[in-house]
C-alpha cells in the first residue's frame, strides 16, 4: 500500500466527549483500580509503623487522622471504593450475563449510589476531627 | 462554495500533433463540455441557495499524494436536503455536483454490503443507514477511527479481515451426512441462537469503537468473536469442534481481552448483541475447562 | 503481471462458487474484484433458492414453470440444468453451514414463491443473500483461495482474429484501486466473468452502486454477443430515494396502493380487476407509472403503499424488517403514514450469451451469474430462481475452466447453426464515437499483437493500450465530469426504455446515448490523485453503461412484440410465429450488429410448447 | 472424544479468579470500612485496638486472606489493564516480573504487620 494516514493516541482521548455510558463505567472502573491498589501500597505501609512498635504507630496515625486533608482524602478513598464496588458488581452481573440490556442504566444507578453513601458519610468521616 | 483542490494549468503542449481541422472541432466540443459543466456547477449552487433546507456537512480530507491535501483538513458542503436523504445521499450528491475526488467506499446503498461505515457526528454509523434528519448540524464526517486513513473517508480495512479471518471462520464437521441430498438437521431453537451472529456484515463498526482493539492490535476484537461464536454456538459442527473453537478463542488475546465497554453493542448496525455473545464465550471457556478438574 | 490457471472476475455468489469449483479441480485458481466478496450484491438477495428438494416436488416441475415464467424465451437444455443441479447445489450450500431457516423436523424450509407450482423457494429468513454470499466466502477462506480484492478489472487480453468464434481469451487487466497499479492477470486456463447485474444503467434501482454491467461490456467489446438484453425486470414496490426494496410480502398481507386523490386505482382505474394489489410485478409497475404520468402520482414520482389498517400487532409479527427499511431509507414510519413506492429496475434477463457449461463463443472466456444470459430466465425470471443460478452454473464454468470434462453443450454460441442477420433501424449512427479517429477514451476491445504473439504477450500489450488509456483520462485538464454524462443517460433510460416501451421514446433514447457518447469523448477525470480514485473508477463504468444502454435499447426497438418484461405499446401481443428466437448483438470492430438465433424449446424428455402465460 | 485439551489458559484462569476475589472482596472490603469508619471511628484507631482484634485468629486469617486477593485483584487487574493498553514482549515479561516482585513484598510486609500485633501467630 502507498501511504496512509495515522491518526494516533491523541485523537482518540480528544473523543472523550463522544463516549457512551459503557466506555465512562471502563474509564472510571479503571482509574478506580488504579487509586485502590496505590492506596493499598501506602495502606501498607503506613499500618507497618508498627512493627516500629504500638507507640509510634498509634502516634502516626492519629496525627495523620487529625488532619482535615486526610480526612477529605479518605472521603474521596470511599467515593472511589464504593465506585468500584458497585460498578465491580454490575460487572459480575455482566459476566454472569445478568442484565446486559440495562447496563448503561446500572451504570448511572453506581454513579447516583456512589453519590449517596458519599455524601451520607460524610458527617462520620469528618466527626472529631481537630481543625 | 466547496474547497475544491484549486484547478492545475493548463498545458497547452500536448495538442500538437492533430490536424487544425480535428482540433478546431476537439476545442468545439471541448468548450460545449466547459458549458455543460460550468452551468451543472451553477446549477448546483444555485439549488443548494435557493432552499433554505439544506445541510451543512463537514468532511475530514485527506490523500498523500495531492499537496493540498497531505495535511487533513475539513471541507464544507451544502447540501439541498430531500424527504429520506441519507449521510451517503449527501455525500454522493456532494461528490457529483461539487468535488469529484471526495472519496469515499458504497455500494448496496441498503446496509448490506458494509463499505460505508463512517464516524459520523461522534459514532460508527453506515451512511447508508443513517437519516440526515436524525442528526445535528453541522454533520461532520469522518474515517472510522482507529484505522489508518488511505484517503478522504476510506480507511485501511487490512486488520481487521486478518482478525476475521483469524478464527477459522468457516463451517467444519466430522458427521456429514453421506447422501448429497442428505441435509444436517438443526433444531430452529440452535437456528434461532446463532441467527443474531450470522447477520455481521464485517463492516468494522463495532472494532473501530472499541478502545481495547485500539490499545491491543492482537486483540480480536468484536466482529472476529461474534464471528466464532456463530460456529461455536451450532449444534451442527459439534461439541469436539466447539472444544477447537475455544481453544482459539481463549488465547491471550481472545476473549479475556473485552472489558464489557458495549461500545461494539451500541453501534452495530445489524443490532448484533456482541458484548452478550462474547460474555456467553468466557462462561462456555471456563465451564469446558472446570470440567477436567 | 500475475499469472493463474482460471481468474474468476467478481466475487458475488457466481464468482465465488466458480472459483471454489475450479480449485476442487485442483486448478490454481484467482479471483480479481473490484469489491471485497462480502461486499457484492448478491448480499441484497431476501427471498431465496428454488431448488426441488422434497418427494412431492421434481426437477420437471421446476423446469416447467421456469419455462412458462420465461414466457418461452428460455432454452431448455439451460433451464432443465438449473432445475437438476439445483438441489444439488443447495444442499451443498447446507453442509458449508449456511444457516437456512428451519422446519421443526430439523430439515430446511421452503416456501412458495410466485409462479411456482410447489412452494419449493429455500431461504435463511429475510437474508437468503446475504447468508449464501457469506457462506461461500468462509469456504473460499477455507480453500485459501487468493483473491486481489479493491482491483477493478478494465479489459479483456484477447486474441484479435476476425471471427470471434476463433478468438482466445489470455488474461485481462486490471486497476488496483488502492495504489492505481496497473496489471495484468495471465490466465493459463480461463477467464471467468461473474460480475453481476447492470442496474446503474437506470436512475432508480434495486442494484448497488457498483453494478455497471462491466463484464458484459467487457466481453461485448472483446467479440461476445450481448443476448436479450431488451428484458430488464422491474419492481413494483421500491423506495423512492435509494431504490430499495420493499418484499411482496407487503401486499401478500394486504398492503394497498393509493394515488395522490387517496384512490385504490389499481381497481378503480380497472388495471386488475380481480386480484387488484396482488397482480404480477410487470403489471402492477405499469399501472403505477400510468398513475404517475397521467398525473395522479404524489410529487409527480411516486405512489403510496399503506399497510396501517393491518394494525401495528400484524406488522410487528410478520412485517417487522419492512418498518425498518422504510424507517433508515425513507425516513417515514410506516405504522403513521403510507410509504412512498415506485417501480424500480430490478434484474436483467439478458447478458453474455453463454451454453449451459458458461462458455461463451472466445476460447477460455467464460461468464456466470447474472452477467451471464444461457438464457434460464427468457423474458422474464421468477423470483429466486437468480441464486440457483449463480451456484449451479458458477460451477459449471469453474469445472469447465479447470479442465473437467463436460458433456458437449446443447446450446450454441456465437454465429453458428441457424442465426438469421437483421438490420438495425436507428435514427442516429450506433456503436463508438468516430471510429477510426484517434479514440481517448476507448475501452478497447481486442489487442492486436498479431496473430502469432503467445498469451503473454498479448496480455503485455493490453496492459500498455490500458496505461495508455488511463493515463490519458488523467492528464486531460478540462471537459466534461462522467457523473453528467451517467445521469444524462439514466434519466434517459428511466423515461425511455423503462417498463412502457414505445417506438418514438425509444429512438429519443438512442439520440440521447448518442449525444452521451460524443460528450464522453470529452470526459476527463476531476482527481488526479493514483489512491483510491473513485472519480476515475467511475468515469471507466459510465463506458460500461453507454454500451449496455444502446444494448438494452436496440434490443427493445428491434422486438416488436409483448414478451415477459418487455412491452411494446404498438405491439400488444407475443407473436410466436416470429419471434421465438433470442436477440443477438455483436460488437463488429465499435458498430452493434443485430442478428437472432432460435430458442431451443426442446427438454430432455418433452419439448414445452408455449402457452398462454396466465396464473 | 479421547483426546482433549487439559491446560488451563492463563488468560481464562486469571479472568476467573479476578471475578472470584472481587465477590470476595465485596463482602470483605465492606466489612473492613463498616469496621473501622462507622464502628470504630478512625480518629479513635490505636495500637491497642488493633491488636486486640488481631489476636483472634478468624480475624487474623481474614485480614490475611483480605491482604492476599486485595494484592491478586489489584496488581493482576493493573497488568491486565496494561497487556490491554498493547504492552507486549520482552516489556511485558518485565512488567510482570515487577508487579510480581511488588505483591510478594507487600504481603510480606503486610504480614509481618500484622504478626507484630499478634505478637505471633495467634491461636
Ligand atoms: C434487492 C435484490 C433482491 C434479490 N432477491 C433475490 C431472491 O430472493 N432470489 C433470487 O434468486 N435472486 C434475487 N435477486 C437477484 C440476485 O441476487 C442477483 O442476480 C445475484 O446475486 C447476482 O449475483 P452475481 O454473483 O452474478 O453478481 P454480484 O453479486 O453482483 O457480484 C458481482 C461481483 O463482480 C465484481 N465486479 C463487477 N465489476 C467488476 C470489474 N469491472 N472488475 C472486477 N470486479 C468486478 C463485483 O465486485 C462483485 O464482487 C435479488 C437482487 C436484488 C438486487
Ligand atoms: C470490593 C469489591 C471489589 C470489586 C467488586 C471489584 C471488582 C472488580 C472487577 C470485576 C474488576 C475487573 C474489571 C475487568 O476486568 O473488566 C476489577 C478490576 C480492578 N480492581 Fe477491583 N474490585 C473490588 C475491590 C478492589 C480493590 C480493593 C482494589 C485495590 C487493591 C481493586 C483494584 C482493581 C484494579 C487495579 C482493577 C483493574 C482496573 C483496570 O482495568 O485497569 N479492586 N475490580
Ligand atoms: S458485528 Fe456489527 S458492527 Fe461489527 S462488523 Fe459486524 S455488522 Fe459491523
Ligand atoms: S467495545 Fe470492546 S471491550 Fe468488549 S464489549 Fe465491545 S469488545
Ligand atoms: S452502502 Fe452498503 S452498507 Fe451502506
Amino acid at each position: 500500500m502507498s501511504q496512509s494516514y495515522n491518526r494516533g493516541l491523541i485523537e482518540d482521548f480528544s473523543r472523550w466527549r463522544e463516549f457512551s455510558a459503557g466506555m465512562w463505567a471502563w474509564i472510571f472502573h479503571k482509574f478506580t483500580g488504579w487509586v485502590l491498589v496505590g492506596y493499598l501500597f501506602t495502606h501498607i505501609a503506613v499500618l507497618s509503623t508498627a512493627l516500629s512498635g504500638a507507640a509510634a504507630y498509634t502516634n502516626t496515625i492519629q496525627a495523620l487522622e487529625s488532619l482535615l486533608v486526610v480526612r477529605i482524602l479518605e472521603v474521596g478513598l470511599l467515593a472511589v471504593a464504593v465506585f468500584h464496588i458497585l460498578n465491580g458488581l454490575r460487572l459480575l452481573f455482566v459476566d454472569l450475563g445478568v442484565g446486559l440490556e440495562a447496563q448503561d442504566q446500572s451504570f448511572y444507578a453506581s454513579l447516583i449510589l456512589t453519590g449517596v453513601i458519599v455524601i451520607a458519610s460524610v458527617p462520620t468521616f469528618l466527626s472529631g476531627v481537630s481543625i | 462554495m466547496s474547497t475544491q483542490v484549486p484547478e492545475q494549468v493548463e498545458d497547452e503542449s500536448s495538442a500538437e500533433s492533430v490536424s487544425p481541422g480535428k482540433q478546431k472541432r476537439d476545442q468545439k466540443k471541448r468548450e460545449r463540455a466547459q458549458r455543460i459543466q460550468e452551468q451543472r456547477e451553477a446549477e448546483a449552487a444555485e439549488k443548494a441557495r435557493s432552499e433554505d433546507d439544506t445541510y451543512h456537512l463537514k468532511v475530514f480530507r485527506y490523500d498523500p499524494e495531492v499537496p493540498e491535501k497531505q495535511e487533513p483538513r475539513f471541507d464544507d458542503f451544502y447540501v439541498p436536503y430531500k424527504q429520506g436523504m441519507t449521510v451517503l445521499d449527501a455525500l454522493m450528491w456532494a461528490r457529483d455536483h461539487y468535488d469529484s475526488s471526495l472519496t469515499f467506499r458504497h455500494s448496496c446503498r441498503q446496509a448490506i454490503c458494509g463499505s460505508d461505515a463512517l464516524f459520523v457526528n461522534g459514532s460508527q454509523r453506515l451512511g447508508c443507514k443513517t437519516q440526515l434528519s436524525d442528526l445535528a448540524e453541522p454533520v461532520r464526517i469522518e474515517p472510522l477511527p482507529h484505522a489508518d486513513v488511505v484517503k478522504d473517508l476510506v480507511v485501511d480495512m487490512e486488520h481487521f479481515y486478518d482478525q476475521m479471518e483469524a478464527v477459522e471462520p468457516y463451517f467444519q464437521t466430522n458427521s456429514l451426512p453421506d447422501g448429497e441430498l442428505d441435509e444436517q438437521r438443526q433444531t430452529r431453537e440452535n437456528r434461532e441462537k446463532v441467527k443474531m451472529s450470522t447477520r455481521c456484515i464485517w463492516c468494522s463498526a463495532c472494532m473501530s469503537s472499541c478502545n481495547i482493539a485500539a490499545g491491543d492490535n492482537e486483540y480480536l476484537g468484536p466482529a472476529a468473536i461474534n464471528k466464532a461464536y456463530r460456529f461455536a454456538m451450532d449444534e451442527r459442527e459439534g461439541e469436539d469442534m466447539k472444544q477447537r473453537r475455544l481453544e482459539i478463542l481463549e488465547q491471550e488475546h481472545g476473549v479475556w481481552r473485552c472489558q464489557t465497554q458495549f461500545s461494539c453493542t451500541e453501534v452495530c448496525p445489524k443490532d448484533i448483541p456482541l458484548t452478550e455473545h462474547i460474555q456467553e464465550l468466557k462462561r462456555e471457556a471456563i465451564k469446558n475447562n472446570l470440567k477436567f478438574w | 503481471m500475475y499469472e493463474h490457471d482460471v481468474i474468476v472476475v467478481g466475487a458475488g455468489g457466481a464468482g465465488l462458487r466458480a472459483a471454489i469449483a475450479a480449485h476442487e479441480e485442483g486448478a490454481d485458481v484467482a479471483i480479481v474484484s473490484k469489491l471485497h466478496p462480502v461486499r457484492s450484491h448478491t448480499g441484497a438477495a431476501e427471498g431465496g433458492i428454488n431448488a426441488a428438494l422434497r418427494e412431492a416436488d421434481s426437477w420437471e416441475d421446476h423446469a416447467y414453470d421456469t419455462m412458462k415464467g420465461s414466457d418461452y424465451l428460455a432454452d431448455a437444455p439451460a433451464a432443465e440444468t438449473l432445475c437438476k443441479d439445483s438441489p444439488k447445489e443447495t444442499i451443498k450450500l447446507e453442509h458449508w453451514g449456511m444457516a437456512f431457516s428451519r422446519d421443526d423436523d430439523g430439515r430446511v424450509s421452503q416456501r412458495p414463491f410466485g409462479g411456482l407450482s410447489f412452494p419449493r423457494t429455500t431461504y435463511a429468513g429475510a437474508e437468503t443473500g446475504h447468508q449464501l454470499l457469506h457462506t461461500m466466502y468462509e469456504q473460499l477462506v477455507k480453500r485459501g483461495i487468493k483473491v486481489y480484492d479493491e482491483w477493478h478489472v478494465t479489459r479483456l487480453a484477447v486474441s484479435d482474429e476476425e471471427r470471434p468464434e476463433d478468438r482466445t481469451c489470455h488474461g485481462i487487466v486490471a486497476y488496483d484501486v488502492q495504489t492505481g497499479k496497473i496489471e495484468g492477470f495471465r490466465a493459463r486456463n480461463g477467464v471467468i466473468l461473474a460480475t453481476g447485474g447492470l442496474g446503474q444503467v437506470y436512475d432508480h434501482t434495486t442494484n448497488a452502486v457498483a453494478n455497471t454491467g462491466d463484464g458484459v461490456a467487457m466481453a461485448y467489446r472483446a467479440g461476445v454477443p450481448m443476448e436479450d438484453m431488451e428484458f430488464i425486470q422491474f419492481h413494483p414496490t421500491t423506495l423512492p430515494s435509494t431504490g430499495v426494496l420493499i418484499t411482496e410480502g407487503v401486499r401478500g398481507e394486504g398492503g394497498i396502493l393509493y394515488n395522490e386523490n387517496g384512490e385504490r386505482f389499481m381497481f378503480e382505474y380497472g388495471y386488475a380487476n380481480n386480484l387488484g394489489e396482488l397482480a404480477s410485478r410487470d403489471v402492477v409497475s405499469r399501472a403505477e407509472l400510468t398513475e404517475v404520468n397521467e398525473g395522479r402520482g404524489i410529487e409527480d414520482e411516486y405512489v403510496h403503499l399503506d399497510m396501517r389498517h393491518l394494525g401495528e400487532e400484524r406488522i410487528i409479527d410478520r412485517l417487522e424488517n419492512i418498518i425498518h427499511l422504510s424507517e433508515d431509507f425513507e425516513g417515514v414510519n410506516p405504522l403513521d403514514a403510507p410509504m412512498p413506492v415506485k417501480p424500480g429496475q430490478h434484474y436483467a434477463m439478458g447478458g453474455v450469451e453463454t451454453d449451459e457449461n458458461g462458455e461463451t463463443c472466445i476460447t477460455g472466456l467464460y461468464a456466470a451469474g447474472e452477467c451471464a444470459c444461457a438464457s434460464v430466465h427468457g423474458g422474464n425470471r421468477l423470483g429466486g430462481n437468480a441464486l440457483p443460478e449463480l451456484i449451479v452454473f458458477g460451477k459449471r464454468a469453474g469445472h469447465h475452466a479447470a479442465g473437467k470434462d463436460m458433456e458437449t453443450a446443447k446450446i450454441t454460441t456465437g454465429k453458428v447453426g441457424d442465426y438469421e442477420e437483421a438490420e438495425l433501424e436507428s435514427p442516429v449512427q450506433l456503436g463508438e464515437v468516430g471510429i477510426g479517429e484517434d479514440v481517448v477514451a476507448d475501452g478497447g476491445a481486442a489487442a492486436d499483437a498479431g496473430a502469432s504473439a503467445s498469451g503473454a504477450d498479448l496480455v503485455q500489450r493490453a496492459v500498455e493500450d490500458e496505461r495508455e488509456t488511463i493515463d490519458a483520462l488523467l492528464e486531460k485538464e478540462d471537459g466534461i465530469q462522467h457523473a453528467e454524462i451517467r445521469e444524462r443517460v439514466q434519466k434517459s433510460m428511466t423515461r425511455n426504455v423503462n417498463v412502457f416501451r414505445e417506438e418514438e421514446a425509444l429512438k429519443d433514447a438512442l439520440r440521447d446515448i448518442r449525444e452521451a457518447r460524443e460528450l464522453y469523448q470529452d470526459v476527463y477525470v476531476g482527481d488526479k490523485s493514483r489512491t483510491f480514485n473513485t472519480d476515475l473508477l467511475q468515469t471507466l463504468e459510465t463506458r460500461n453503461i453507454l454500451d449496455i444502454a444502446e444494448g438494452i435499447t436496440l434490443g427493445a426497438l428491434a422486438r416488436n412484440e409483448f414478451r415477459g418484461a418487455h412491452w411494446r405499446k404498438e405491439y400488444q401481443e407475443r407473436r410466436d410465429e416470429e419471434w421465438l428466437k433470442h436477440t443477438l448483438l455483436s460488437w463488429n470492430d465499435g458498430e452493434p450488429e443485430l442478428w437472432y438465433k432460435p430458442v431451443i424449446l426442446e427438454g430432455e424428455n418433452k419439448t414445452y410448447e408455449p402457452k398462454v402465460r396466465s396464473y | 472424544m479421547a483426546e482433549r485439551y487439559t491446560s488451563f489458559e492463563p488468560g481464562g484462569r486469571r479472568w476467573l479468579w479476578q471475578r472470584l476475589t472481587a465477590a470476595f472482596l465485596v463482602v470483605v472490603l465492606a466489612f473492613h470500612f463498616f469496621l473501622l469508619h462507622f464502628l470504630n471511628h478512625a480518629d479513635e484507631v490505636t495500637f491497642a485496638l488493633s491488636q486486640a482484634r488481631m489476636e483472634q485468629l478468624t480475624y487474623f486469617s481474614l485480614m490475611i486472606l483480605f491482604l492476599i486477593t486485595a494484592t491478586f485483584h489489584g496488581v493482576n487487574g493493573v497488568y491486565n489493564a496494561l497487556v490491554n493498553m498493547g504492552l507486549s514482549g520482552s516489556r511485558k515479561t518485565a512488567v510482570k516480573a515487577i508487579l510480581g516482585v511488588a505483591s510478594l513484598v507487600l504481603i510480606v510486609q503486610g504480614v509481618r504487620t500484622a504478626l507484630a500485633w499478634a505478637g505471633g501467630v495467634p491461636i
